[in-house]
């Protein structure tokens, strides 16, 4: 049983019988059919494991690819169904006995993830671009994690041929993890899920093949960040129980409404305590916005990314921000709307530091990967344009920005695995010289990938921002709308001098090649400038899509 | 439904775009001509526009609509008035002589690996930007409209960048630098002007909840969109922001020198006589059209701005050294004329400034193709390494002495037509500005002449001896140029009548009357 | 004893729990302060139940004590595989890349 | 008969297209293609000029109206042609002369491989002079008006391979351009004033506006006929003209091109009459020119810039005659076209000299020529008398007539006119017999040339000595048979208006006076040139005489002020351009730049200090939060 169903029990358990605990057992009710994504991808995550533990080493990685795959599209095919049955829109509802909604929203993320996530499992088990190691093919990951690098453990791990499969059930895990982190409707759903997908992570940033070092030390960073953004999370978490009595957010909604008055007078001093409202719901924020890469709690995002294997780099990036600003947008929008008063200008200026500060640092990086990263967070201040938008709009907006941005991050991403020198991949921006020269076509959809980074039109990057641009203006920000065509203009500068660098420098004597990678990749990165492509020239559909899914249950 | 003609003009050129670039590596001189080819079925089909286009019908002709993207309120809306069909007939005009003139400026210097195909894609970018530069003309949806305003800037880019003028003094990777610097200066420039418009589009749309020119004008007219000062103003300052830039109008012009010194010779003329026109092309048609109180607002400051262009844009043409930049100044000046007329806001400047637009394309179209021919035999863009080219090449010299004429706007050519309605357009409201601004007259004289008296006459210099008088391929280049130069001068009725429509729709938009004469108001 | 004085430990714990992440230099110390921000949230959380007189504050107690102990194992394995390929647990040292 | 006008430019415009972009193929028959067009028109001029006889004196303008050629809301602009007897006298000078002047380059440009062109450009020339005389609006002439200028820029850099023929027409070209600017600015006021250019609704409605307005009109015509005519202060540029070939300095440079701001005046009268200011500018112009040419004649050793300086000087005449209103229309252009026949015959001459003295243009390296070249030296003296004003030949009447009316303006204003007027004519007596002297009489004192090429004086062919003949008989008759009778006076009255004015002197006094004057100047010419021998390099002279052989400074002082100036402007402007308001650009690229390197730093890589970051940042939210709330 997973650990959300098991957690439903307890709180409906605890909520609906405090009075007289233990005298009766009310079953708690499971839609099963409607966590079925969560569900499916959990399920295979076990089968996952458990293949670890019984399947032979040799067919492992098939299995595991095959059994990844599999998953993310049944959960993928189980969401259009849910959608398809109008549980978007009409039938809307809270599952799980309050602790998991199934609406628009959700649904919307929930698919985006899965989509994106299944394209960036495409590059995790790629197997083409490094030389083959004694015979055997091998992945962007490290034979045997728990090898000292450089030793002759390593070595021999190499020899023999191992893999670390287990990254395919770590990603599902945090697969399920994010699936269930946007559509979390009380606050430990909301905790747990984050640990959820976070854990995860964590290890998947430090197994990467090649610099070791580097792998290992972002996973730290990581883990330790995270673990202290968590810590306050959880904090908010408790003061906000302590303020309404409740971790459910329909319940917490209501109090700041002012539309439930206190169980209990003699408690006054604490339930319906604004200050630990605006404190707790503060720190919350604060651990959502280091998970979107929000500055000023942005800066393990560089050092991570740039380490992480790329695959991994590229999966986090997208899916990570997918699912923490559904998770975001559904706490300030579902939970804390009466105090839009309240975290409005806060999250504007968090917005403006995010999108300046992400462009200007950009500027002068020299490593892509860290470029991209830092790329990532002038994004996510865009994206928190839209958040504050406080609009139907703005809800539809970032759906479809999130959309827009993941696909053209994983497909930068895998590009980024391709450009590789003797030491793995070259992301040293110097050696990228002259790429468009060796590998025009390589060269030309890397540009394209940056042009809708730069939100050029007739990229999806475009639409995106315009998008969320306009839903702020309507919303009332202009000056954010401001702030952020600057800061576009300065983003422009580094992605623009990537595509310089790329074509019209001459190409080095020791440059790296382009790796010609195998179908998987390539299907990512087709899916990624097809998405990017259609959804800058014909996004109504899309657009429509998230407009009809941008409504939240409540 | 009638046949999608204006569809048709933008699309051809983009279908040429793709097959250009779908030619193999070794088929160069293939894609040349699949490449002129498509340019002149362009040319035929903007033709057809033209003589479609009834000047006396409705302000919008040849009018298309199809839904886009609902979520923004954004359709797929065409149509053209007089102005975008002058403007449409001088892109589909020039484009080939642009691809004929540039038809060895993308031979590969040697052997690249077979994969690198700058050939194709050099004239494939440029019919992708006359697709989008056609299609700019005709969009009446402002969306529409900045998309492909912003869309062409990356073809352009990568023509000014990645096809640099081979001509060039110092080290190659000296003028590597230079030519990357100049492609990133003209996008960043252009990019920010078009974002800071980005934020009035939005704005825009929040006020007026359209895109549809035609909606937005007739909720103007019909009283029920009233645009607070301070928003009209704000909106506006956006929109006149990036198109200054485009222009481009003093203080905002560095860009353009250092774009047309390292782009080659075809490549500038797309800039300056194409591209830059849609900035110029887009201040009638959405400033005045869109805002015309804050139009009329701003007129002081943009008329100084203007004549400041004119006149320092001739005074540092002077002082150039090199021959492109020369020109590029030259045309700075130029687009001061354009601003200058479009802002007065009478009859005579519109349809001077409209007139110019298209004189301008095409007499600076033969002065720079020209230059362009006498550099590649050269191999310098240097002034000062000229020196008695007439007398070797005197067919050469005659043709660059023509287009340098039509540059000073003699009489009889072209840009005098319109150089003298902006000036008298100007003068009849802002006699000072007026007679400022006709001093550039003598200034685009000394330019002028200078740079012919260095280049083409006195002894021959060494270098020049025994360089190659023009060939047929730049004979028809030259010649037709200059053959339309003397019609326009001598015979302008066929573009003003399809101007003047226009013009008068526009004078209304803004609620302005030319002056009456002293002596007629006088009976 | 009001209750109130719990909060109010579980505050002053959280704080030092923070100021430990942020002054420390090996890393498992800096994992330990960070869990006893965590404990510090348990220690919130069963005091509001308290105050509230539901369970739900301890249930989320108790989750997050799996969790912590989840973290725990995530968060040895990383820092002891960083140890052994640096001979150092000191996060300073883990300073390959930045700017 | 009235659609024969166009013809008049049609026929040398169909030329100048023809040799033009001919090519080589034409470089044999290009002469006579060009001669025949020229002739053609003069033909269709003559013939035009018979119906006209045939028409009542009030009712002899024709017009020709051909398109519309800029129809613009609110502004007319036609390509139309008015033929009066104004623009019938220029038609029948241009035409007669230039088509001389055709036939004498025949001989004159024979070894020049690029005839063919130069013969393109003559009829180009013609084609612009007779558009511009037969326009019937202000902007039509404009196009005539820069016509003419082009052809004249494009033949004094006829020979382009000399560095100083292709700075002499740039110079002459910007220097017109700046009159040009004044005509742009003439044309907007009309246009503002009247709402129309052309001639006859303006001139008709000077009534109807304010003195101002017809003031600044006037003085915006008197900048363009300044640059066109080389008056005082934009004069600067004829001298340097005289590199082009010297057909073109005879056509172009005398008889007719530099008359064009004669008749740009004379054809404006009315808007002059109605005012005076602008009619004092115009007659102090003409009288300062008048002794300005006179004085650098004088100290020139070039014959072709002596006879430039005469020009000036002449034209100074004229100019002068017709800033005095109706008194002096009439004289004016009647001066022009005698004016027309003696100084195109004397440079056609001069022409010849030189044609026969390898080129040589300085006369101290002349002398004696008379023997050699007996035809040259006859027509040419023939000029030197009718330029003088010698009693019976051309100039006498006309110039008399100018310092008569002068003196009839009255007033001081009169006084000082008439006797300005009257020392021109002493100094023209006096440079001109210089010039004589020093060609054709005394000692030969040619050398060899640097090539050790000795010249060899001689006749020059029967195409360029028949020329100089016909133009020597216009010299000597053309004055006589105008002035006789005041047929001239007769004619063009309808157009310019005569008014006879009120002389404080009689005729006879002033005719006196000037023989006494031109007697005095002629006896001091031979006193310091006949008498003595002249040396071959020239004495330092007076401070006068340096001054006046370097134009009286004027040409310093365009370079100091303007051509130095323009330098310094432009390359202070080219810094200012490039570091200013492109370094505000460059410098907030280079801003963010450090300031992106700057906030760079604050990634140090450490951890601790990334939880600093967080830690903070949640302070700063939480307190910003507590803090909307207080406030």
């Amino acid at each position: 049983m997973s650990a959300t169903a098991v957690h439903g029990l307890w709180t409906t358990m605890g909520g609906v019988t405090s009075a007289a605990p233990g005298d009766r057992f009310a079953a708690p009710t499971i839609e099963y059919a409607q966590l079925a994504p969560v569900l499916i991808v959990l399920g295979a995550a076990v089968l996952g494991v458990l293949a670890e533990a019984f399947v032979p080493r040799r067919g492992r990685y098939y299995t595991q690819v095959f059994l990844t795959v599999v998953a993310l599209a049944a959960a993928f095919a189980a969401v259009v169904a849910l959608a398809a049955g109008g549980y978007g829109t009409t039938k809307a509802r809270i599952a799980a006995m309050g602790a998991i909604a199934v609406d628009g929203p959700a649904l919307f993320l929930q698919g985006t993830i899965l989509l994106v996530s299944m394209v960036a499992v495409f590059t995790f088990a790629e197997r083409r671009l490094d030389p083959e190691a004694h015979g055997n093919r091998v992945d962007s990951f490290v034979a045997q994690a728990g090898a000292v690098p450089g030793s002759d453990g390593e070595k021999a791990a190499v020899r023999a041929g191992f893999t670390t499969t287990e990254v395919f059930p770590l990603v599902l895990f945090a697969i399920a993890g994010m699936l269930v982190f946007p559509a979390a409707n009380d606050l430990l759903t909301l905790f747990i899920a984050l640990e959820v997908f976070s854990l995860p992570l964590y290890l998947l940033c430090a197994v990467a093949r090649r610099k070791r070092l580097m792998s290992q030390e972002a996973a730290v960073k990581y883990f330790l960040l995270g673990a202290f953004s968590s810590a306050f999370l959880l904090f908010g978490i408790a003061l906000l129980y302590g303020y309404a009595g409740s971790v459910s957010y329909a319940t917490i909604a209501n109090v700041v409404n002012g539309s439930v008055q206190g169980i209990d007078p003699a408690l006054a001093d604490t339930m319906g305590n604004d200050a630990l409202l605006l404190i707790g719901g503060a720190m919350i924020v604060t651990g959502l916005l280091f998970k979107v890469g929000a500055v000023p709690f942005h800066m393990w995002t560089p050092d991570v990314y740039q380490g992480a294997p790329t695959p991994v780099t590229g999966f986090m990036a997208a899916a990570t921000k997918v699912a923490a600003f559904g998770a975001l947008l559904r706490l300030l929008y579902v939970v804390l709307p009466g105090l839009a008063w309240d975290w409005r200008p806060v999250m504007w200026a968090v917005a403006v530091v995010t999108m300046l500060g992400g462009a200007i640092v950009a500027i002068t990086q020299t490593d892509i990967k860290r470029l991209l990263a830092y790329s990532s967070i002038a994004h996510a201040g865009f994206i928190l344009a839209g958040v504050i938008a406080t609009t139907p709009e703005g809800i539809s907006s970032v759906l479809f920005y999130l959309v827009a941005y993941s696909f053209v991050t994983v497909g930068a991403f895998a590009v980024v695995t391709l450009v590789r020198d003797a030491g793995g991949e070259a992301t040293h921006l110097s050696k990228w010289a002259g790429l468009g020269r060796r590998s025009p076509l390589v060269a030309a959809v890397f540009a394209v990938f940056l042009l809708a980074f730069a939100g050029i039109p007739l990229t999806s990057g475009f639409t995106g921002k315009f998008a969320v641009f306009k839903a702020a203006a309507e919303g009332g920000a202009a000056g954010l709308v401001v702030v952020g065509v600057i800061s576009s203009a300065i983003a422009a500068f580094f992605y623009i001098r990537v595509i310089v660098l790329m074509f019209f420098s001459e190409p080095k004597a020791d440059g790296p090649t382009v790796a010609v990678p195998s179908p998987l990749t390539m299907t990512t990165i087709a899916v990624g400038v097809a998405v990017t492509l259609v959804l800058g020239l014909a996004p109504q559909y899309f657009l429509d899509l998230a407009s009809q899914a941008g409504v939240f249950v409540r | 439904m009638s046949f999608p003609l204006l569809t048709a003009t933008a699309a051809l050129p983009a279908i040429g775009a793709i097959a250009t670039a779908a030619v193999p590596a070794a088929r160069r001189t293939a894609a040349k001509w699949l490449a002129l080819l498509f340019s002149l079925a362009t040319l035929v089909l903007a033709g057809l526009v033209f003589v479609r286009f009834e000047p006396g019908g409705d302000r919008y002709q040849l009018t298309e609509s199809h839904a886009w993207i609902a979520e923004f309120g954004v359709r797929y809306e065409l149509g053209v008035d007089g102005i975008g069909v002058a403007l449409l007939a001088l892109t589909a005009l020039l484009i080939p002589f642009v691809i004929l003139a540039g038809w060895h400026d993308a031979d590969p210097l040697e052997t690249k690996s077979s994969r690198w195909r700058p050939t194709q894609g050099f004239f494939a970018l440029i019919l992708m930007v006359e697709a989008m530069v056609i299609l700019s003309f005709e969009a009446t949806d402002v969306f529409l409209f900045y998309i492909l305003f912003e869309a062409m800037l990356i073809p352009m880019y990568f023509l000014i960048g990645g096809f640099g003028d081979r001509a060039h003094s110092g080290s190659d990777e000296n003028a590597a630098a230079q030519r990357s610097y100049a492609a990133v200066k003209f996008l960043l420039y252009n990019l920010a002007g078009g974002l800071i418009m980005l934020a009035a589009v939005i704005g825009l749309y929040v006020v007026a909840g359209s895109f549809s020119l035609a909606e937005i004008a007739e909720a103007r007219a019909n009283g029920s969109l009233e645009m607070a000062t301070g928003t009209e103003r704000w909106l506006f300052l956006g929109f006149f922001f990036a198109f200054a830039i485009k222009a481009p109008l003093w203080p905002l012009h560095t860009w353009l020198p250092n774009a047309m010194g390292e782009a080659t010779a075809p490549v500038a003329v797309l800039i300056t006589a194409i591209v830059d026109k849609v900035g110029t092309f887009a201040m009638l048609r959405f400033c005045l059209q869109l805002f015309p109180e804050a139009s009329k607002w701003a007129t002081p400051v943009i008329i100084v701005l203007a004549l400041i262009s004119i006149v320092y844009g001739a005074l540092l043409a002077v002082g150039q050294r090199d021959i492109k930049r020369l020109i590029a100044y030259a045309s700075i000046s130029h687009f001061g004329f354009i601003v200058l007329g479009i802002f007065a806001m009478t009859s005579q400047g519109q349809s001077g400034a409209t007139l110019y637009m298209v004189n301008h394309g095409i007499s600076t179209a033969a002065l720079m193709l020209v230059a362009g021919f006498l550099i590649t035999r050269r191999g310098s863009r240097l002034i000062a390494d000229y020196g008695g080219v007439q007398k070797v090449a005197p067919v050469l010299a005659g043709t660059f002495l023509i287009g340098g004429l039509a540059t000073l706007s003699l009489p009889g050519l072209a840009p005098f037509v319109s150089e003298f309605l902006v000036l008298v357009g100007t003068f009849s409201v802002y006699p000072a500005a007026g007679v400022i601004a006709t001093s550039g007259i003598v200034l685009a004289a000394l330019y002028v002449l200078v740079l012919y008296q260095r280049t083409m006459t006195g002894p021959v210099k060494a270098e020049v001896r025994g360089m190659p008088d023009l060939r047929v391929r730049e004979l028809a280049v030259a010649l037709p140029l200059i053959a339309v130069l003397i019609g326009l001068g001598v015979y302008p009725k066929p573009l003003t009548e399809v101007v003047n429509p226009a013009v008068k729709h526009t004078m209304q938009d803004v609620q302005k009357q030319d002056p009456q004469p002293e002596v007629e108001a006088a009976k | 004893m009001n209750p109130v004085n719990y909060l109010y430990l579980a505050a002053l714990l959280f704080t030092i729990g923070a100021s430990g992440v942020l002054v420390r230099r090996n890393a498992i110390v800096v994992f330990m302060c960070v869990e006893l921000m965590l404990n510090a949230c348990n220690l919130a959380l069963v005091t509001f139940s308290r105050m509230h007189g539901n369970l739900d504050g301890q249930i989320v107690a108790f989750f997050t004590m799996v969790v912590a102990a989840a973290e725990v194992v995530v968060g040895l394995a990383i820092i002891v595989s960083l140890f052994r390929s640096r001979h150092s647990a000191s996060v300073d040292d883990a300073s390959l890349m930045k700017l | 008969m009235e659609n024969l006008i166009a013809l008049l430019v049609a026929a040398p415009l169909l030329g100048a297209a023809v040799l033009l972009c001919g090519g080589r193929r034409l470089d044999r028959a290009g002469h006579w293609i060009g001669t025949l067009l020229a002739a053609a028109s003069f033909v269709v001029g003559v013939v035009l000029f018979s119906a006209m006889l045939g028409y009542e004196a009030e009712a002899r303008t024709m017009r020709q109206h051909l398109f519309s050629w800029i129809p613009v809301e609110g502004f007319q602009a036609d390509i139309a042609f008015q033929l009066d007897q104004l623009s019938m006298t220029f038609v029948l000078l241009i035409t007669g002369v230039g088509t001389l002047i055709h036939i004498y380059s025949i001989g004159y440009m024979e070894h020049d491989e690029r005839r063919r062109r130069f013969f393109g450009y003559l009829n180009l020339f013609l084609a612009a002079m007779l558009l511009l005389v037969i326009a019937d609006n202000y902007l039509l002439l404009y196009v005539g008006w820069e016509g003419v200028g082009l052809a004249s820029y494009l033949l004094i850099g006829f020979w382009q391979h000399k560095p100083s023929a292709a700075t002499a027409a740039k110079k002459a070209f910007l220097v017109n351009r700046v009159g040009d600017m004044g005509l742009s600015v003439a044309i907007m006021l009309m246009f503002t004033t009247f709402g129309t250019f052309a001639f006859g609704p303006v001139l008709s409605a000077t009534g109807e506006t304010s003195e101002g307005k017809l003031t600044a009109i006037g003085l915006m015509l008197l900048l363009a006929a300044c640059g066109k005519s080389a008056q005082v202060p934009l004069q600067s540029w004829l001298g340097d003209a005289m590199e082009g070939p010297t057909p073109v300095s005879a056509l172009i440079h005398a008889a007719t091109m530099v008359t064009a701001g004669v008749y740009l005046i004379v054809r404006s009268g009315a808007i002059f009459d109605a005012a005076p200011d602008a009619q004092l500018a115009v007659v102090v112009v003409g009288a300062v020119t008048l002794l300005f040419g006179a004085i650098v004649g004088c100290a020139k050793d070039d014959i072709k810039k002596a006879l430039a300086g005469s020009t000036m000087s002449q034209i100074g005449y004229m100019i002068l005659a017709a800033g005095l209103g109706p008194i002096g229309y009439v004289f004016a252009i009647m001066h022009l076209v005698t004016h027309g026949f003696f100084k195109a015959g004397l440079f056609l001459g001069a022409g010849s000299v030189m044609h026969g003295m390898n080129d040589e243009v300085d006369m101290r390296k002349y002398g004696g020529l008379r023997k050699y070249m007996p035809v040259t030296f006859v027509t040419f003296g023939l000029g030197y008398l009718a330029i003088i004003g010698f009693p019976g030949l051309s100039g006498f009447f006309s110039k008399d007539k100018i310092i008569e009316a002068a003196f009839a303006k009255g007033g001081t204003e009169g006084w000082i006119l008439g006797s300005v007027a009257l020392l021109g004519a002493g100094i023209t007596a006096f440079y001109m017999t210089r010039v004589m002297l020093m060609t054709f009489f005394g000692e030969k004192r040619w050398q060899p040339d640097a090539e050790g090429r000795e010249p060899h004086p001689h006749e020059s062919p029967k195409s360029m000595t028949i020329p100089m003949i016909v133009l020597a008989f216009g010299s000597v008759f053309a004055g006589g048979f105008f002035a006789i009778g005041d047929r001239f006076t007769h004619w063009l009255e309808p157009v310019t208006r005569y008014d006879h004015g009120h002389a404080p002197v009689s005729a006879a006094t002033v005719t006196g006076a000037t023989m006494v004057v031109l007697l005095a100047g002629a006896a001091l010419a031979w006193a310091m040139y006949g008498r003595r021998p002249i040396p071959v390099v020239a004495p330092r002279g007076s401070l006068l005489t340096r001054a006046a052989r370097r134009d009286l400074l004027q040409d310093d002082f365009n370079h100091v002020v303007l051509v130095r100036g323009g330098e310094h402007l432009t390359r202070s402007l080219v810094y200012v351009d490039h570091s200013l308001v492109d370094g505000v650009v460059n410098g907030t690229a280079a801003s963010f730049g450090g300031l992106s390197g700057r906030l760079r730093k604050l990634q140090n890589g450490y951890a601790r200090t990334y939880a600093v970051s967080m830690f903070g940042g949640t302070a700063v939210l939480i307190a910003a939060t507590l803090l909307m709330r207080a406030v």
